[in-house]
Formats: structure tokens, C-alpha cells, sequence
């Protein structure tokens, strides 16, 4: 960690609160793998197992007037519940059913500005760019807003990071870059695709304060981004924050498990499970106090109980079946 | 009335936008100094916060403008040459045009995009290049150009107030052209055609430098007793086909003026939709002049490649000599 | 004869050139492992050196494809999705399009582009968009799309060997069709339409995923006693117009099957050629099946607005119920 | 300067040769301007007045098998003749002349293929990312070769900046990046649009080394660059070079000096020539005894009249003039 940044201490509530986002976090993700198995999805889903703890510390105390654009693993779906949004009509949506946050029109894009989560689209890298607008308008709203920003580590492969990283530190602007690196991107590994150990090295090109943390520590997460947060919030600007996390399973549903050309081995499997996020923050709640173990299941429990809801609510909604009229009549707004 | 330039018709539409809504802003590269005239000086009344230079990184400053319409205000990007949109073309094309429309029409994107475009400077093809056929055949945008300094004014103010992104380049070629220009507030809707000369024996649809050319031919042909309606589209998305399908009813014979490359221009859209929807009114096929499929080319190539008043003129005579079905 | 799909007879052209040109290679991302089936396996014939996976950054991965053709190498760049080549638009478009034309027609630039496009997965319009007719717009650039595992095995060749930048798309909807492939080397010429099933009554002119719908069609209407041409025409730049209009000579009736939106798409250049060269030979407009002018969504809703058969079937209907001149 | 990195001495021939391509870019530079001013030049033309010792200190020992990008101000003149590009043909193409290196059909863009000195467009940071392919054709055929990128401050704010230096160093690549920082592109300085002082930062990220050099001084340029393309010969991998040079003159003819919005004033234009750097050159070439002044009004001599010849080439060639199906057959070649 960057000695010259500040550090923070979670409270009671505030360590409860990304237990309880984490467990939810991780519930979720299995839902959809298990949907989509199901065939119950639309499109594709590209399971966050192993790497849930990032977005939990990342989202867990933003504001719902901060922008947010979650990370494309999980869909967003850990990011946007940690920041409060109800996802049910974003399950909807990859059920194509008319409920859906984009009318059934896009099955896996999501879509809730009224809690400043956007979506661009399903190219790698560009999210970067709308970030600089989110960051220039809550720098000249001046209110405090903060932007968090959360992609891969091969997203920082694109140019449009650097455009990004440019514009963020020569403005100052209250952004987050947030570098959920599980170091992989689909099959390559971030050792072979970028030449120094850390993603946040590219920081140091522009003057920019970095952190790497434990990307498995839900609790060490959350610590970093309340720092960049809080820095961002007093307007002294951009931080990169770089998680190490793992991505358990293949990409996405349907593609091989490989890296290079050659399936990951089960040792790596192995290696990768001794450190899964929600036993490591279970230990951590258990050793230090801060829930029972009843308290915890029913936390389980509970997200169990709010994710069944959810899939009631898009299993029992209408497939969306509008005319051609009336989707060209909604192309341009009035 | 008063004259303007077209390009000073233009910045007349940005002062005024940006005096009536502190949601409006500009962004691009240089345009404090202004490399061309549109934005010369708008920095001295409006400050470099509306009128935001950025480094020459057309992502990064696009995304000024694409985020900053999500939180609700009124971006005016200026791309400096038409050309250099394509730089970003994945975000200020696909993603913007599917916005909207594909997260379930919950917020629009009032975003104007702008840039010098056209042959006439020699600059070759990526600085001289049309870019409005481009953007019209990708969803989701709309996309007009100006052919006269009262519609400029008229065009770019309807812009900035479309709630929809709406790419609207100037072409270099009239970027000097005067002409009357009320001091007064008023829009010139997207999506109007405009007849700028009535006439019976043949209807040429051109735009911008092109409309320019048009005129003055049907003023020659007018002393040979040919009579032509010469129609601006004005817009290309949306396009106003029926005023041109009404136009045929009389003429019965359409000449489409484009300067942009043959294949997949909007002179070719003009022709399918009028083939599909006005096949009996023609006693001539649609007739294109545009730029030939090759790269525009700079030094004095550019000037026999590109439309002008002879092909134009060539263009007419051609369907006149149509016998009549 | 040996049955392949598609995908495997694409990767039989590029093992196949691989091996018989060392100057052959190469770049895209995850293509050592394969994301879609046909780069599968290559990189343990012939290295990763050969077979070479970038970051995820489009321009330099397009840009060892642009400098390793400036320097006499023939490489194959795969954008995995076709709507990824936006991303490098200037490049892959503008760039490598004007490069032999305007720098003197001194060296040529032997690029093979290809991606994966279409509808079919509900994957939304960054993921499903065509981009044939962009491309095709854009002049400088080669543009073909393969409807038939033969086909793809010979224009593949073809591309690779070709001097020019050639944009050469699979659709991913006709990704595991079989079909008979000589497992000789050959090569099936850009350029050339093939009629892949002869009648009198229609021409029907479609390619890729569109040509298998509209073959559908034309078999079903042959049990009622209207006889389809159908054509492919195979690659987009060149156009085999003249494979066209003597098929109207015969037939009088056109329909165009593209999917692509309407503004500015191929069907549209098809249609204005058509109207200007072949005018007299019309008993019917030219009538068009493309996707219609929006985002193309995910979901559900993919299946209706695309094109397909019902929709082909409709529009051949229409041509043939105009009464002939 | 990086001290990591060896240094070098420049022999007498070489200071000799520098000089003499110092001189040779000021007058031909000069010469365009007046040219353009004559109207005898199309398109536009960007002067290199004050900034021309980047280009020679960075081509004069290159190889004809080296690849270069030279940098778009002075139109690449100053970079192509230092290589050993007879550019009559260039100028000629300038003047719209079928004689022209891309027969008339570009006015402003070079090509010399045998040099292996391509041009791509007009496109600011589009010289980066054929960079790649170069570097990396030069590492498959192992000839030593090496690719010398020249671009403007301005340039590296484009992402593809970011992903030519990550590829290039992923891949160890013989490529330099030299960067002739003339603090302003267009109306913008540097100091604005960058956050750090150098540009050269940016390598950092990359954990390529870098180093800053007194663009002024050709021979410190040269020093530079001779360490630069010694390391990429060497298969060690790319460097970046960062030159503080100047621009005297506006960005191109017609466009005003401005600085921001503002006038470039007399103290900054005085304070700029006092270090213009033929003048330098003079003075060390005098006090190092390296050449007399009789020496030095031989070469400007010779300087002019190559010039004039180049002139006269272009001057007495026909304006090119083909029929548009000739243009329509060099569309693609066969
Ligand atoms: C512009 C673009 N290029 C390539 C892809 C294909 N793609 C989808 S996800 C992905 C890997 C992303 O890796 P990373 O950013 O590390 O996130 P991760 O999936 O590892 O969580 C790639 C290459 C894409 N969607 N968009
Ligand atoms: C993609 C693109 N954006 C913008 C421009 C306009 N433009 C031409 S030169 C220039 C400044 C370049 O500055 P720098 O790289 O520092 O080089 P300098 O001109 O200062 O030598 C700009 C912005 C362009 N040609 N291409
Ligand atoms: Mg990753
Ligand atoms: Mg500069």
C-alpha cells in the first residue's frame, strides 16, 4: 500500500455490513451460474466465483448518488446489490421477461440511473471513457460525488484506460480506478500480458496515488476504498486501487477453463479454493467477534430467501413481446 | 436582415444555447483558441469549464461529453475534422447510438456532435472525408448537416435542444458562405426537408457545399427553359421522404447529389426508399452523383473526383433524356 | 465428398496457408485457445509466434497486423466479435483503406481481417451487429462473407492470398452448417456472385445466414410453382452486379435479403446500382429485407426483428404480385 | 538520463554529420514555409523552426533498413533527409506533381517503402500502433533492425500510445519511443494536458526506462538516440527518449500562436531563440574545434543548393493529372 495515503478502520456495522453484501454477493453469483445451467438466461453469464469480495468493499458505502460502473464479472449483479440497488428487474432482463430494466431489449445489460449505474456496452475497456464525464460533472457540481470505477485487470489493456487515467489525474476528478485483477482475461494471464507484476504500475505514469491489496479480504477491500473514496470526496482526486482476486471458474459459461491454450490445472483450482472469499471473511468475523455463527446462517439465510424472491419476480413476469413499431418508437426519445 | 458566414451562423447558435442553459457545454480539442472560427472566443464569455480543451485523446474527451449527458447536462462535442470521430468510434457510434434504446429508454442522451467535413481543402481522405453516410447507417443517432447560414443557426440550436445525440458536421466547402441570419431565437427542425427552389421538370436532393452546386446549376438550366426543384434533405436521419416523394409527383425524375463514397451512402438509401415506395412516379431511374469508391485524395485529384457543378448538370441531362414511360 | 462446418472448413484455409506461406500469420486475442472453434488448436502446429494473442487493445493488436504488412507479411487479424473492429475503426478502416491508394500504389497492404457477426446469439447490438456494410462503405477495403462451408474454405484462401485488405466476416448464426469441402487446395474467387439455385419467376439476392433462409423459401414456394433464383454475392466489394442483372433479364424481379439496418446498407447499393443500370429491366421495385433502424436488441426480441424466412417469403410475395409493365 | 543506461561518445564524422543534417533540415524546413507562403505548397504545412534537432539526432544513424516514423512537424523532412531520403519526390508531391512519392494523389504524405518509411495519415497517435508490427516483424527476422517512432508530446495523450509502449515492452520490441516534446500541440501546452513534467513518465508505468534530453542540443540527441537504438540492436528492448525542444513558428501556416487562447508573447518567442539550436550547434561545433567557420559556410552553401535542386525538380514536373478509371484501377493492387 501506498505509505503516503491515510488508512482507515472499519466499524462494527460497517464490517457486519460487507459480510452480509458478501455472502449475499456470492448467492447470487451461484444463482445465475446455476440459471444459466438452467437455461433460464439469456445470452452469456461470466460467473465471479472467487473474485466477489473486490466489488462488495468497492460498492459497500457509496452513496446512491455516486456513479458506480460495476465490473462485468458476476454482471455487476455483487457491485450493484452492495450499493443498494434492487437487482430483481436487472434477473428479469437476462430472463428477456417485459419487467426487465431495459424492457427486455438487451438481456444482460443493466440499467439504473437513478443510482447512477449506467452500462455502456459489452466492449472491454469502455467504461473508461464516460467516467472522465461522470468525474467532471460531479467535480463541477462540487457535492461530494465520486465516481468508482471496476474492471478487469485486462481491461487496462485498452488505450481508453490511459485516456482516462490522463484526463482523471490532470483534473483531479473524484474517480476511483478500481482494478479487479484475477489475472486472467478469458484465457491470457495478466503475467504474460502486461510487464510489471502490478496493474497499478500504469498509475505511477501519471502521478497518481496506487494501492494494491488483498483482493480476497473483503475487510482489507473495503479498507483501501474508503481511503480512495475519501480522498476522492474532498476532491484531492484520483486513486488506483488494485485488488489480487481469482476467477474460479471458466470465463464464461460454455468456454474452456484454459490459460494460454492449456487448461488450468486442478493444483491451481486447489491453490486458488484455499483462499475463497467468503470462508476467509467468516473465519475473520468468527475470530474477531464480530458475528456468531448463528448470526451468520441466518445472513445466509436470508439472501437465500431475498434471491428466491427475485427469481419469483422474473420467473413470473411476461416475456417481453413488443411490436416492431413500438421498438422503433422508442429508439429516440422525444 | 443582417448576413452571417455559415460558420459564424453556428457560433451565433452556440452563444445563444449556452447563455439559455448552464446545462449546455463545449468540448474538444483547441477549440478555446479555435482552430476554426465557430468556437473562437466563446471561452472569454462562457470560461474554461464550458468551453473545455482537452488532450488529444478523442476517447477520453468523447467520454466528457458521454458521461456528463448520462448526469443529465448538454454536451457539444466539436471533433475539429469530421475524420477523427472514427478515433472513437466504437463509444460516440455504437454505444451511443444503442444507449437509449437498448437500457429500456429510461434516459436519453442529448449530445451534438460536430466537425468540419468535405473536399475542397486537399487535405486527403482523412481530413476530407464525409462522415454523415457513416453515422446514418448506425442506429440511434440522428444526423443532419446545414446548407445555408440560416439554417445552420436554426439546425445547431434544434440540436443542442434534441434530447437524442445528433451528429451534425459542417461542411469546409460553405464554412464562408453569408446569408440572412435573424438575430432572433428560432429552431429549424431535424427531420423537415426544405424545397429551396420550386420547380416542375426534375428534382435534385442535395446538401450543404452540394445543395451550393445544385443551385446554381438549376439557375443555368433555368435560361434553357429546364425547370428544377431543388430539395434539401437537411436532415438524413430522420429523413423527410415524403416531401421528395411529393416533389416526384410533378418532376417524376430525381437526381441525388451526395458527396460521400457510392457504396453505402445515403444517396443509395434515397434510391431504395423512392424505388420501394415511389417506383410508379418514376419515368427515370434515379440518377447519383457522388464521390467514386476510392480514397478522397488530396492535392488537385480532389477537385475531378468530387461532385461538382458539371456532373451535376451531366446528371440532369441524363434523366431529362429519359422518354417518359 | 468429406462434410465440414463452416467454422472448421475457415480453419482448414488457415492451416492450409499457414503452412504453405511462412509470411502467413496470426493476431487477435485468445485465439491460441479459441474462443470460437477456428483458431482451435493452431497455435500447437505452428507457435505462438505464429498464432499470437495480444492484450486487450484493439489498435496494437490491429497495429501488428498494419506494420507486419507494411513490411511484406501476410497476417490474419480475428476481432473475435465483428463490432470489436470499431474499436480501431480509424485503423482498420480509414488507415489500411487509403494506404496503397494514396501513398502512390507503392506497396500493398495483404491484410486478412475476420470476426465473428450476426444474430442468432441474443447477445445485443455490440455483440450482434453486422458490419459488412460499414466496411463496404469505406473504400480501400475487400469485404466478403462465406454462406456455405465450401465457400468458406476458397474465400478464405482467396483472402488470405489477395494483395488488398480484405474484411471477411462468418456469421456466427451458419457457424456449425455442413456442407461438402474438398479437402484439395482451391480457392473461390472475390468478386464473383454464385447462383446457388437457378429459376425465372425472382431473383433473390442474399448471403451468410440470409442465403440459407432464403434457399428455405425458394424450396417452399417451388412446391407451389414459383421458380427463385437465388444468388450470393459472396463478396460486397467487389460487386458482381453484371451476375445480377442478367439473372433480372430473366426474372424482372428483385428482392434483397441483408442483414444489416436499412440506411446506407449494402441492399440499399444493390437497389440504386440496380435502379441506375438495369431500370428497364424492373417489373417490380427492388425490395429489401435488412434489419430495421435500431440498436439490434438481445433478448427475445432479436428473433422477430431480424430477417428471416416469413419475412423473405412476404417480400418475394410482394415483387411478384406487381403486374409487369 | 536514466542512469541505468550506458552512455556514449560521438566521434568527429558523426558531430559532423549531425551538423551538416542540422543545417540541411533548417533551410529545407525554411524553405517550406516560404513555399507555403508563395503558394506553392498544398495542403498545409506544420514549420519545424526551432525544433529541428530532435529529428536529426534521431535518424542521422539509422540504418536504410530501420524502420521510422518521423514526427508530422516540418512534414518529416528534417527526420527523412538525416535517414538518407532523397526527397525531391516528396516535395514534389507536395506541389500536387505526377513526379510526387504518391503521384500526386496526397499532397501531404510521404512514402518511401524502400526506406521503410510508410506514413499512415493524418491521424495524431495513429504512428503508434504500426509501431507494434514493426518491432515485431523486426524481432521475428532478428536482423538487428530497429523502429524509430518519432511523435509530438501532444501524441502520447492518445491511448494508442498506451498500447504500442505496452506491447513493446510485453515483447521486448527494438522500438523507440522519442518524443519530441515541444511543451504545445496546437494551442495546448503541455503543462496543462500532461500531469507530470515529463512525458517520458508514462514509460514508467510500463517499467521501460526512459530518458529526458535537452532537445536543443542535436548532440545530446544524438548521444540519446545512439544509446536507444544501441539497446533495441541489442534485442534489450524498447526505450523511450524524450526530447525538450521548441516550436518557434505557429502550429501550422494560417493558424495563430496562441498559448491556450491566449497570444505566445515576445519575452516567450525571445526567450525560445535564445536557445535555437543551429546556432548552439555553431557555437560547440567552433569551440570543440570540430569545424571552421569556412567549414560551416561550405555546408550552407551545399545545403542551398541541394535545395534547389529539390526545388527545381518539383517545380519543372507536370502537375499530376490522371483520368479517374486510372485512379479507380490504383485502388487496389492485383
Ligand atoms: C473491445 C473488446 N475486446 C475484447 C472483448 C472480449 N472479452 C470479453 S471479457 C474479456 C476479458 C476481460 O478481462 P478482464 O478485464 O481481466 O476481466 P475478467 O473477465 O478477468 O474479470 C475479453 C477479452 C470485448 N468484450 N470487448
Ligand atoms: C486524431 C487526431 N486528433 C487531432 C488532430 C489535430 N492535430 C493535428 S497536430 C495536433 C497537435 C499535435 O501535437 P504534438 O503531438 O505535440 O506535435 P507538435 O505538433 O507539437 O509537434 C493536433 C491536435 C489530428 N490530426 N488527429
Ligand atoms: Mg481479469
Ligand atoms: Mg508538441
Amino acid at each position: 500500500m501506498n505509505t503516503a495515503l491515510k488508512t482507515t478502520t472499519l466499524s462494527h456495522e460497517q464490517k457486519v455490513k460487507l459480510f452480509t453484501n458478501l455472502v449475499r454477493g456470492n448467492h447470487y453469483d451461484k444463482m445465475m451460474y446455476r440459471r444459466m445451467m438452467q437455461g433460464k438466461l439469456i445470452g452469456f453469464y461470466h460467473p465471479a466465483e472467487g473474485g466477489v469480495a473486490p466489488g462488495v468493499g468497492a460498492c459497500s458505502f457509496l452513496n446512491q448518488d455516486d456513479n458506480l460502473n460495476p465490473h462485468h464479472r458476476g454482471h455487476g449483479i455483487i457491485h450493484m446489490i452492495s450499493k443498494g440497488v434492487d437487482v430483481r428487474t436487472f434477473l428479469a432482463e437476462h430472463t428477456g421477461k417485459d419487467t426487465g430494466c431495459c424492457k427486455g431489449r438487451s438481456a444482460w445489460h443493466f440499467s439504473y440511473p437513478e443510482h447512477k449505474v449506467y452500462q455502456q456496452s459489452g466492449f472491454i475497456g469502455h467504461n473508461f471513457a464516460p467516467t472522465v464525464g461522470w468525474g467532471w460533472a460531479a467535480k463541477r457540481r462540487g457535492k461530494g460525488q465520486v465516481v468508482m470505477n471496476c474492471s478487469g485487470d485486462g481491461s487496462y489493456g485498452e488505450g481508453r484506460a490511459h485516456e482516462s487515467l490522463l484526463m482523471a489525474q490532470n483534473w483531479k476528478l473524484p474517480v476511483i480506478f478500481f482494478c479487479e485483477n484475477n489475472s486472467m482475461a478469458i484465457f491470457a494471464s495478466a503475467e504474460e500480458m502486461h510487464p510489471l507484476p502490478d496493474i497499478s504500475s500504469l498509475a505511477q505514469g501519471f502521478g497518481m496515488p496506487a494501492m494494491v491489496v488483498d483482493g480476497q479480504d473483503v475487510f482489507a477491500v473495503a479498507e483501501a476504498a474508503l481511503v480512495a473514496i475519501d480522498r476522492a470526496r474532498r476532491g484531492e482526486g484520483p486513486t488506483f486501487v488494485e485488488c489480487k482476486t481469482q476467477r474460479f471458474k471458466e470465463h464464461d459459461i460454455g468456454t474452456p477453463d484454459l490459460r494460454g491454450w492449456e487448461e488450468r490445472s486442478d493444483e491451481e483450482h486447489q491453490q486458488m479454493r484455499n483462499r475463497e472469499p467468503v470462508t476467509l471473511a467468516t473465519e475473520k468475523v468468527l475470530a474477531d467477534d464480530v458475528l456468531t455463527q448463528l448470526q451468520i446462517e441466518d445472513i445466509h439465510e436470508a439472501a437465500l430467501r431475498e434471491i428466491e424472491e427475485v427469481e419469483a419476480f422474473a420467473d413470473n413476469s411476461e416475456i417481453a413481446n413488443p411490436t416492431e413499431e413500438e421498438l422503433m418508437a422508442a429508439v429516440f426519445a422525444d | 436582415m443582417r448576413t452571417l458566414t455559415l460558420i459564424d451562423a453556428i457560433k451565433e447558435a452556440y452563444q445563444e444555447e449556452l447563455r439559455r442553459d448552464d446545462d449546455v457545454f463545449m468540448v474538444g480539442q483547441d477549440i478555446r483558441g479555435g482552430i476554426f472560427p465557430h468556437t473562437k472566443g466563446l471561452v472569454e464569455e462562457f470560461g474554461s469549464d464550458r468551453i473545455l480543451d482537452t488532450p488529444i485523446a478523442e476517447s477520453g474527451m468523447y467520454g466528457v461529453a458521454l458521461g456528463a449527458a448520462q448526469e443529465g447536462m448538454r454536451p457539444i462535442v466539436d471533433f475539429m475534422f469530421g475524420g477523427f470521430s472514427y478515433v472513437t468510434f466504437s463509444e460516440c457510434s455504437v454505444t451511443t447510438g444503442q444507449y437509449h434504446f437498448l437500457h429500456g429508454s429510461q434516459r436519453a442522451l442529448p449530445i451534438t456532435m460536430t466537425a468540419g467535413v468535405g473536399t475542397g481543402q486537399r487535405l486527403a481522405n482523412d481530413h476530407a472525408m464525409s462522415i454523415h453516410g457513416t453515422f446514418a447507417h448506425h442506429p440511434g443517432i440522428k444526423v443532419a448537416m446545414p446548407s445555408t447560414p440560416y439554417d445552420a443557426k436554426g439546425m445547431f440550436k434544434a440540436a443542442i435542444r434534441d434530447n437524442n445525440p445528433v451528429m451534425i458536421p459542417w461542411h469546409m466547402g460553405i464554412m464562408m458562405l453569408k446569408g440572412e441570419v435573424p438575430e432572433e431565437d428560432y429552431v429549424v427542425p431535424l427531420g423537415v426537408a426544405d424545397i429551396k427552389r420550386e420547380g416542375t421538370d426534375v428534382t435534385v436532393l442535395a446538401n450543404s457545399l452540394q445543395l451550393q452546386n445544385a443551385l446554381k446549376v438549376a439557375d443555368k438550366l433555368h435560361g434553357e427553359g429546364i425547370s428544377c426543384e431543388v430539395i434539401d434533405p437537411r436532415s438524413f436521419v430522420p429523413f423527410d421522404l415524403e416531401t421528395v416523394l411529393r416533389s416526384l409527383e410533378k418532376t417524376n425524375r430525381l437526381v441525388v447529389v451526395d458527396e460521400d463514397w457510392e457504396s453505402g451512402s445515403f444517396a443509395n438509401t434515397v434510391s431504395a426508399k423512392v424505388m420501394e415506395q415511389g417506383f410508379d412516379l418514376l419515368d427515370a431511374p434515379v440518377t447519383r452523383v457522388t464521390l467514386p469508391d476510392m480514397p478522397v485524395p488530396g492535392g488537385y485529384m480532389e477537385d475531378y473526383i468530387a461532385p461538382n457543378v458539371n456532373k451535376i448538370e451531366a446528371a440532369i441531362r441524363s434523366v431529362l433524356a429519359r422518354i417518359a414511360a
